[in-house]
C-alpha cells in the first residue's frame, strides 16, 4: 500500500498550498464550488429572477435540500476516512418506512427514535464490516443498498405506509420559525454539530487523521477501527434521522424514499472539495455543494426543462463545473510547482 | 556506462556533463533555491552537503526534471536544449534515486528491476514483457547491491527501507545513464549496504558517470566524493576538492559553525534499579529469542545489518506488531501490548524508521502532525483546546528547529525536517519508554547533536531509550550501553567507552554459528 | 443454431394441454413495484393463484426490459404454461416478445407489445383519463371559472405510452367539458409521491397563478396536494389524477366533499385486470380456449371517479 | 502523496500472500471468489439442479452474462489504474440507441461501428478530464452518467428506438454456434484479448503500475497520462461493443437500456478480487465475479423468490460472501505477520 493513484495527478483540492499564505486569499481561491454556485445563482437571476428569489422558492430550497443536506453531512465523514457510502439512499428509505409503520407509527417523536435506532443499525452493521473485517466500503454498502431497499420494498410490499400520525408529521414539515422551516433548521444544526466534530474535537482530528494516512494513525495509537466504526455508526445516525424528515416532508413512507441519493450526495461532497480517497474535505464546501445540485434541480425545474433533457442538463453542468474548476487550478499550479510532494 | 573519457578515473580535462547557471526555485513563501551555479563533471563524485532543508532534494529534484525552474536553467551534455521534464531529462541520460525510494508495491523485485523498460520511447517492446523480471541477469543485478538474497519473483511490497533503497539502487545496473543522483540513498542502509553502493558508484564512476551524491553522513562524504558542494539557505555557499579539505570546515560553512566533537556519554547509574523494561525470549517478525532489559535513566543501541532483526523488537515490543512468543515486562509486570494505542496507554511509543508510510500524515499541517498522538492530553472532554494546542506547537518548533512554521504542511518539509516533527510528535507525549528506529535518518550534522541532547533530556528524568540506528558511530556517541543484533539474536554487548566502529560491524558481521 | 427457431406465436401452452388445474404453472412478469398500483396487482394475483389452485410465478423487472427478459426465459426454464406479461416497453421489445410468444402464449396485462403474444387485458388509459377530466371541468364550470391555467406531473422519460394516453384522455375529458386550460409546466414525478411533491413545489412556485395541479397518477397528484394543503397562498389551486384510484386519493376525494381540492381520479383497478388476465391464462393453459379464440384487445371498465360517485368505488378496507 | 487509504485495512485481495509458496496451493488459496461461485452452483444445484443445469437455462444463463460480462472487463482496466467508471451503464445506453437509431439503423455491421464510436468518444472524454485534467473520476463519470442518459432520453423521447435491421440483430442475438451462443463467444474472445493486453504486453504493465504507485510510474518515464487516457477509450469501446451486443440481444434500443449496469460492473470487479485503489486484479477474478452475479440473478428467479425479497437476498448475499472471504483470510493473516506494515 504505497501511493496512492486514486486521480492520476491530484485532484485541485487534494493539492494544498506549501504554504497557508494570506488565509482570506488562500481561502477564496480554493472555494471554486463557491463559483460555481454564484455563477448558478447569476443564470437563475438572470433567466428566473423574480420567482427564483421570491419567498415561496426559497422556502422549497430549504425544504429540498434539508434532507439531501443531512445525508452529504453523512456522506462526508465517511469520505473522510477514504471511505465510501452507497448505502445511504436505501436505509434513508428503510429508516422511513419502519418510522412510519412501526406500532402503526402513533407519534413523531417515536418515528424519529424508531428512524435513529435503524439507521444506526444499519450503520453499525457498514461500519464492523468496514473496519474490524476490513471489507471495502464499496462492496459493503453495495450489500447494503440491495438488502436495505428489499427490505423496504418487502416491509410494505411496495405500497407506501402511511403513518397514523400522518397530519402531525406533515404539520411539522410545514412549520416554519422566523420563516425558515423547521426541516431545514435541524439540517443547519447538525452542519453545526458536524462541523463541531470535526475541527474541534479529538475524535474530528482522528478521522483527518485516519483518511489521509491509516498506517501512520494506527501507529501514532489512535484507535482506528472503533474511530472508523463511530464514524459509520454517526453516519447511519444522520441518515435515519434524514429518513425520519423524510416522513416530516413527505408523511408518507414511499418504497422509493432516498432512492439514488446516494449519487447525488457523493456528488455534493466531491463537489464541494473532498477527496474520494480521504484526508481531505470541509463541512463548508459539503454545504455548498448541496446547495449547487439543489438549485440546479430547482432551475431546471423553474425553467421548465423537458424530462427528456433534464439528466443531460446535469450531467454536463458537472462536467463543465468541474472542468471548469481545474483550468483554475491550472494556471494556479503553473505559478507554482506540478510534481511536487 | 555511456561516456568514456576517463582513462584513470579521474579527468584533467573535465568534460562538463550539467551546467547549472542562476537555478531559483521558489515555493510559495519558500526561496527553496535562490541562484545557484555548479558544474558537474564526467567521472567524478561531487557530494552535495549543507543542513536540513538547504536545498539539496531540490535542486537534485530540478536537475532531473522533476520539477520546473523558477529561474535560470540547467544544460546537460549532448541534450539540445535546457530539461523541462522528467521525460527529457531521462532522455538526456538522468537517473534520480530519491530520498524517497520508488517502487511499485504490486510489482516483483524482479519487475522493479526492469521498470524502464516500461517507459515511453524507443524501448518499448509492445508484445513482451516479463523477459528479464526472473531471469540469471535480474538475480546477478540484485546482488550487486546485496540483495541476492531476495527472490525476484517476490512482491516488493513485502520489503523494508532498506532493501526498498537497494532495490531502486538496481536500477542504475541496467539503465544507461550520463548522470546518477543519489538523495540520502544511504540513510537508511547499514555499512553492509554502504559498501555495495560504495562499489556501484566506484563502477560508474570508472565508466565515466557522474554522480551526484547527497548526504548527511559525512565520513561516506569524504570516502567517497571527488569535491563537495555546500549549500545553505539556498545558496552556494562553496565548492570544495575533497582532498583538501576536512569535515570540520565543511561543517562550519554548511551550518555557519565548527561543530563540538561529540562526547561519549557517562555511564548510567543502573545499579540497584529495577529495570524499566525487560524483555525475554522475544520472538516476532525476524527476532528469533530475544532477551535484554533497559533501565530507567538508560540509552541503550540496537546494532546490526539490515535484516537481522532490530526493527522487529522494536515493534514488537511497542505493540506495533505481534510478538509470536516471549514475554515483556514493564518495571516488574507482564504485559501484552497488542496495538499501538495499548503500548501509549502504558507510555511506550516507537519512531518509526518507515517516514514515509508511518511517520506522519500528510494533509496535516506541523501543528496537527506534532499533536496527533498528545491530542487528548490536550482536550477536555474530546475537545481540543485550541489555544494550548498552538503555543504548545509553537514551542516545539523552536526546541526541534523545525524549517517551517506550524501551518506548513509536513510533507513540503524536506525530509531531515520532517523527522524532526515526528521525534517531536512522539517526545512530546512524554514517553516511559521509547524506541527510536533510525531516529537521526536524515537529520544533518547540527540538529543532530540537539536530538541528542533531547534523548539524554529523556532519559535524564528516569525514562528508557532504545535507539536502533545502521550508524555505529552515532550509537557509540549517543548511548551508554549497546547491543548488537545478527539473525534475529543479539549476539553482544558493549561499552561504548571501550568500543569502536569497527568492533561494531565485526561483531555484526562475523558468523560464528 | 437457433435458439428461437419460429417466429409465429405459439398455438398451445407451453409444455402442452394441462387439464388438472393445480398443475397449471402461470408465470406473472410485472414490470416494476414501485408504485402501489403494480404492488397491489401482485397481491390480488397471488389470491387469485390461490383461490384457482395454480401456481403462479411472479417476478417484477425494475421497469427495465433487459431484466424482465431473464426473469420470463427463467420462468420458462421453470416450465411456465402459460405467460401474464406487464410489458416494460411498448416499442421496446417487439422483437423479444416475438421470439419469447414463439415458445408460450402470452397475455399482456396493462401494457402490451402490438403485434406479438396472444391477447392483451388493459385499461383504457384514454378513456380513464377522459371520465375523470370531464368531472375536473365540470367542477371548475361550477365555480365559475372557463378556463384555467394547469401544471402537469408526468411519469418518467422512459414512459413511453401509458402516461401520453393519461394526459391526452385527461385533456380531451377537460374540452369536451367545456373547459378551456392552459398547461404553464409539466414535470416529472417519475409516479412517486415524493418526487411528485418536489416537482409540484417548482412548479407552484414558478406559476402562483395555477389553478390545477394534473397527476398522470394518484401517488404525484396526493405529493401535489401535500404541498398546496394547508398553505395560504394555494388556496385557490386544485388537484386531480387522471388516473388510478388509489385509497389515499380516494379518501381525500370522499373526505372532501364536492367543496374538497382534490378533484378527481380514474378508475384503473389492479385487480380487475389481474383477473381477467390470469382467467385467460387458466383457460389456455388448461385447454378450455385456444389462444387464438381470443381477440388482440380487450379493456377493463374505464370511469372518472369523483365526489358524486366516490361511494361506489372507496372501500377503506382495500389494500390498493 | 504517500500511504493510501482507502480502505482502513487492507481489503483481503489487497494483500497479496507475503510470500509466493507453492503457487497452484497459494493460487487456489487466494480464489475465494471461486468458492463462492462453487458455493453457490452447489446451492443451485441442490435446490434446483435439474432445471439449472438444463440446456436452455444454461443457454440463458450465458446470455445474460455476455453484455455485463464486456462491461465488466471495461469497468477492470479503468479499476486497476486506480479510477472507477460510473457511467458504464449509460455510455452502453447511448451506444446501443444510437447505432439502433442513426440513419435508421440499416445494417447490423453499421451499428457496430456506431456503437464502437459512440463508446470511443464517451471514453475519450471521461479520459481525457481524468488524465489530462486531472479529475476524480468518480465525478467525471458521475456526470457523464447523467449526460449519457439524458442524451439517450432526448434522442428518442424516451421511446425504444428498433433498428430497420431489428430482424437481423435478433437472430444475430439467438444464433449459437456448436450451442454457445455467439454473444457469449464474443464476450469469451474480449476476455481472452483483455488477458493477453493485461498480462503479455507492456501497455498491460503499464496500467498496472500506473495504478500501484503513480509516482513510481511517472518518474520510471511511463507516459501516465496517455496511457491513463488509452485505458478510457478501450473501455469505452468494450462499453460501445456491449451497447451493440445489447441490441443483438434486445432488438430494440430501449431508454433503460443499461440502467445500473455500472453497480453490478463494480461489484463484480471487487468481490473478483480487484483493488479499487489500483493496482491489483485479475481478469479471471472478473470473470468469475460476472459470472456470480449472473447466476444470483438468475437462482433467484428460478427459485421464484419474491421480487419484494430479491435485492433483499442479493444484498444479504453479497454482504455474506465477502464477510466469509475475510474470515478465511484473517485466518491466513494471522499465520503470517499480522501489524505488518
Ligand atoms: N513541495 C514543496 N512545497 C513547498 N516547499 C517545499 C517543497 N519541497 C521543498 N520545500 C522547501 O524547500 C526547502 C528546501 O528543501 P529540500 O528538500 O531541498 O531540502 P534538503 O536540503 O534536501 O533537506 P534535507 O537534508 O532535510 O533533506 C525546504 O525549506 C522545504 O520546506
Ligand atoms: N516476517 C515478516 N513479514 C513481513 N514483514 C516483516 C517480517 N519480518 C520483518 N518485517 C518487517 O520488515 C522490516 C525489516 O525488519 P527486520 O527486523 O527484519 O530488520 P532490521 O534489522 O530492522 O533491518 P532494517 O535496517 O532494514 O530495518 C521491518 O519493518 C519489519 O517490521
Ligand atoms: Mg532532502
Ligand atoms: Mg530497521
Amino acid at each position: 500500500m504505497s501511493a496512492t493513484a486514486t486521480a492520476p495527478a491530484p485532484a485541485p483540492q487534494a493539492q494544498p498550498e506549501a504554504q497557508r499564505g494570506s488565509p482570506v486569499v488562500g481561502w477564496l481561491k480554493s472555494q471554486y464550488a463557491l463559483y460555481i454556485l454564484v455563477a448558478l445563482l447569476l443564470v437563475a437571476t438572470i433567466t428566473r429572477g423574480s420567482i427564483f428569489w421570491g419567498g415561496t422558492n426559497l422556502t422549497n430550497l430549504l425544504l429540498q435540500m434539508s434532507i439531501i443536506g443531512v445525508v452529504t453531512l453523512a456522506e462526508l465523514i465517511v469520505v473522510l476516512t477514504g471511505g465510501i457510502d452507497i448505502s445511504v439512499g436505501s436505509a434513508l428509505g428503510l429508516a422511513a418506512v419502519i418510522a412510519a409503520g412501526l406500532f402503526g407509527g402513533p407519534s413523531v417523536f417515536l418515528g424519529l427514535v424508531v428512524a435513529l435506532i435503524i439507521g444506526a443499525i444499519i450503520g453499525a452493521v457498514n461500519g464492523f464490516l468496514v473496519s474490524f473485517r476490513g471489507l471495502e466500503p464499496f462492496i459493503v454498502t453495495l450489500g447494503m443498498l440491495a438488502l436495505a431497499r428489499g427490505l423496504v420494498y418487502a416491509y410494505g410490499n411496495g405500497i407506501p405506509i402511511n403513518p397514523t400520525a400522518a397530519a402531525s408529521y406533515a404539520k411539522l414539515g410545514q412549520t416554519t420559525i422566523i420563516g425558515i422551516p423547521v426541516l431545514a433548521i435541524i439540517w443547519l444544526v447538525m452542519v453545526a454539530l458536524i462541523a463541531f466534530l470535526l475541527y474541534r474535537t479529538v475524535w474530528g482530528r482522528r478521522v483527518y487523521a485516519i483518511g489521509s494516512n491509516v498506517e501512520a494513525a494506527r501507529s501514532s495509537g489512535i484507535p482506528v477501527k472503533t474511530t472508523l466504526w463511530s464514524v459509520y455508526i454517526l453516519a447511519g445516525l444522520l441518515v435515519g434521522l434524514g429518513g425520519w424528515m423524510f416522513l416530516g416532508r413527505f408523511a408518507s413512507g414511499t418504497s422509493t424514499a432516498g432512492n439514488l441519493l446516494e449519487l447525488e450526495a457523493i456528488a455534493a461532497v466531491v463537489i464541494g472539495g473532498a477527496r474520494l480517497s480521504g484526508g481531505y474535505g470541509k463541512v463548508f464546501g459539503a454545504v455548498v455543494g448541496t446547495i449547487i445540485f439543489a438549485v440546479i434541480a430547482n432551475l431546471l425545474s423553474l425553467l421548465n426543462v423537458s424530462t427528456f433533457l433534464q439528466d443531460a442538463f446535469r450531467g454536463a453542468l458537472i462536467l463543465v463545473a468541474v472542468t471548469l474548476a481545474t483550468i483554475q487550478f491550472s494556471r494556479k499550479r503553473r505559478a507554482t510547482a506540478p510534481a511536487a510532494k | 556506462m555511456t561516456t568514456s573519457t576517463s582513462p584513470d578515473g579521474r579527468p584533467d580535462e573535465p568534460e562538463v556533463l550539467f551546467r547549472a547557471t542562476g537555478v531559483k526555485k521558489h515555493y510559495p513563501g519558500v526561496k527553496a533555491l535562490d541562484g545557484v551555479d555548479l558544474e558537474g563533471y564526467a567521472g567524478e563524485v561531487l557530494a552535495v552537503c549543507g543542513a536540513n532543508g538547504a536545498g539539496k532534494s531540490t535542486f537534485a529534484k530540478l536537475l532531473a526534471g522533476v520539477q520546473p525552474l523558477t529561474e535560470g536553467e540547467i544544460q546537460i551534455a549532448g541534450f539540445p536544449h535546457p530539461v523541462r521534464n522528467a521525460a527529457e531529462a531521462e532522455q538526456a541520460g538522468v537517473l534520480m534515486m530519491f530520498q524517497e525510494p520508488l517502487i511499485i508495491d504490486d510489482f516483483t523485485v524482479g519487475e522493479n528491476v526492469w521498470l524502464y523498460k516500461l517507459r515511453e520511447g524507443r524501448d518499448i517492446r509492445p508484445w513482451a514483457t516479463k523477459v528479464d523480471a526472473n531471469s540469471d541477469e535480474t538475480r546477478r543485478v540484485l546482488a550487486k547491491v546485496g540483495l541476492g538474497g531476495l527472490r525476484t519473483n517476490q512482491l516488493a511490497r513485502d520489503l523494508g527501507p532498506g532493501q526498498r533503497q537497494m532495490l531502486s539502487l538496481s536500477r542504475a545496473e541496467v539503465t544507461t545513464h550520463k548522470i546518477m543522483i543519489l538523495d540520502e540513498t544511504t540513510a537508511s542502509t547499514s555499512e553492509e549496504h554502504f559498501n555495495d553502493i560504495l562499489d556501484l558508484v566506484r563502477r560508474e564512476r570508472g565508466a565515466g558517470t557522474h554522480i551526484m551524491f547527497v548526504s548527511h553522513r559525512l565520513n561516506e562524504v569524504f570516502a567517497m566524493s571527488d569535491r563537495i558542494a555546500v549549500l545553505r539557505n539556498g545558496l552556494l555557499v562553496d565548492v570544495l576538492k575533497t582532498s583538501e579539505t576536512n569535515p570540520d570546515e565543511v561543517t562550519t560553512l554548511m551550518i555557519g559553525q565548527a561543530l563540538k566533537a561529540l562526547d561519549r556519554p557517562k555511564p548510567a547509574q543502573t545499579e540497584g534499579k529495577q529495570p524499566l523494561v525487560s524483555v525475554r525470549d522475544l520472538h516476532g517478525g525476524t527476532a528469533a529469542g530475544v532477551s535484554f532489559d533497559v533501565f530507567p535513566g538508560e540509552v541503550v543501541g540496537l546494532y546490526g545489518l539490515v535484516g537481522s532483526g532490530r526493527s522487529s523488537v522494536g515493534r514488537t515490543i511497542t505493540g506495533q506488531k505481534k510478538a509470536a512468543s516471549g514475554t515483556i515486562l514493564i518495571r516488574g509486570e507482564e504485559v501484552a501490548l497488542s496495538s499501538p494505542g495499548q503500548a501509549l496507554d502504558k507510555s511506550v511509543v516507537y519512531l518509526t524508521e518507515d517516514r514515509r508510510l508511518e511517520g506522519f500524515v500528510k494533509d496535516f499541517d506541523n501543528g496537527e502532525n506534532m499533536s496527533l498522538v498528545v491530542l487528548p492530553k490536550w482536550s477536555k472532554g474530546g475537545v481540543i483546546d485550541a489555544t494550548k494546542e498552538r503555543s504548545r506547537v509553537r514551542e516545539l518548533i523552536d526546541e526541534f528547529q523545525v524549517k517551517g512554521g506550524p501551518k506548513t504542511y509536513t510533507s513540503s518539509l524536506s525530509g531531515g525536517n520532517q523527522q524532526k516533527v515526528v521525534i517531536a510528535k512522539w517526545l512530546e507525549s512524554d514517553p516511559d519508554f521509547v524506541v527510536l528506529d533510525e531516529p537521526t535518518k536524515g537529520i544533518d550534522v547540527g540538529a543532530r547533536s540537539n536530538i541528542y541532547e533531547i534523548i539524554h533530556g529523556v532519559a535524564a528524568r528516569e525514562k528508557g531509550v532504545l535507539v536502533i540506528s545502521s550508524e555505529a558511530e552515532e550509537l557509540l556517541s549517543l548511548c551508554h550501553r549497546i547491543l548488537v543484533m545478527r539473525n534475529g539474536q543479539i549476539v553482544a554487548e558493549f561499552d561504548p567507552a571501550e568500543a569502536d566502529t569497527d568492533d561494531l560491524i565485526r561483531t555484526a558481521l562475523t558468523h560464528q554459528d | 443454431g437457433q435458439i428461437y427457431p419460429s417466429s409465429a406465436p405459439a398455438q398451445g401452452p407451453a409444455g402442452g394441454v394441462q387439464p388438472d388445474v393445480s398443475k397449471v404453472v402461470v408465470g406473472f412478469a410485472q414490470q416494476q413495484l414501485q408504485a402501489p398500483y403494480f404492488a397491489a396487482m401482485q397481491v390480488q394475483s397471488e389470491q387469485i393463484a390461490k383461490d384457482k389452485g395454480f401456481k403462479l410465478l411472479f417476478q417484477a423487472a425494475n421497469k427495465d426490459p433487459a431484466i424482465q427478459l431473464n426473469q420470463m426465459q427463467a420462468m420458462m426454464a421453470q416450465g411456465a404454461n402459460v405467460l401474464v406479461v406487464n410489458a416494460t416497453s411498448v416499442k421496446g421489445q417487439k422483437e423479444m416478445m416475438t421470439q419469447v410468444a414463439s415458445k408460450i402464449p402470452v397475455i399482456y396485462i396493462d401494457t402490451g407489445v402490438p403485434g406479438t403474444g396472444t391477447t392483451s387485458v388493459s385499461s383504457d388509459n384514454l378513456t380513464i383519463g377522459r371520465e375523470s377530466g370531464k368531472i375536473t371541468a365540470k367542477r371548475f364550470l361550477d365555480m365559475g371559472k372557463q378556463s384555467i391555467k394547469m401544471v402537469i406531473l408526468t411519469g418518467p422519460a422512459t414512459d413511453e405510452f401509458v402516461g401520453p394516453n393519461r394526459r391526452q384522455g385527461f385533456l380531451d375529458g377537460l374540452k369536451e367539458g367545456g373547459l378551456q386550460y392552459e398547461i404553464k409546466g409539466e414535470q416529472s414525478g417519475d409516479y412517486a409521491q415524493d418526487k411528485g411533491q418536489v416537482a409540484a413545489e417548482n412548479m407552484l412556485a414558478a406559476n402562483p397563478d395555477t389553478d390545477l395541479v394534473l397527476g398522470l397518477n394518484d401517488s404525484m397528484a396526493l405529493g401535489g396536494y401535500n404541498v398546496v394543503n394547508g398553505k395560504e397562498q394555494y388556496k385557490n389551486v386544485y388537484v386531480a389524477a387522471s388516473a388510478d384510484g388509489q385509497k389515499e386519493a380516494l379518501a381525500l376525494i370522499k373526505s372532501g366533499g364536492c367543496n374538497g381540492r382534490y378533484i378527481s381520479t380514474g378508475l384503473n383497478s389492479p385487480s380487475l385486470a389481474a383477473e381477467q388476465a390470469l382467467g385467460y391464462a387458466v383457460d389456455i393453459a388448461t385447454g378450455v380456449k385456444k389462444p387464438a379464440d381470443y381477440p388482440p384487445e380487450s379493456f377493463t371498465k374505464a370511469v372518472g371517479i369523483g365526489c358524486e360517485n366516490i361511494d361506489e368505488y372507496y372501500d377503506p378496507k382495500s389494500i390498493f
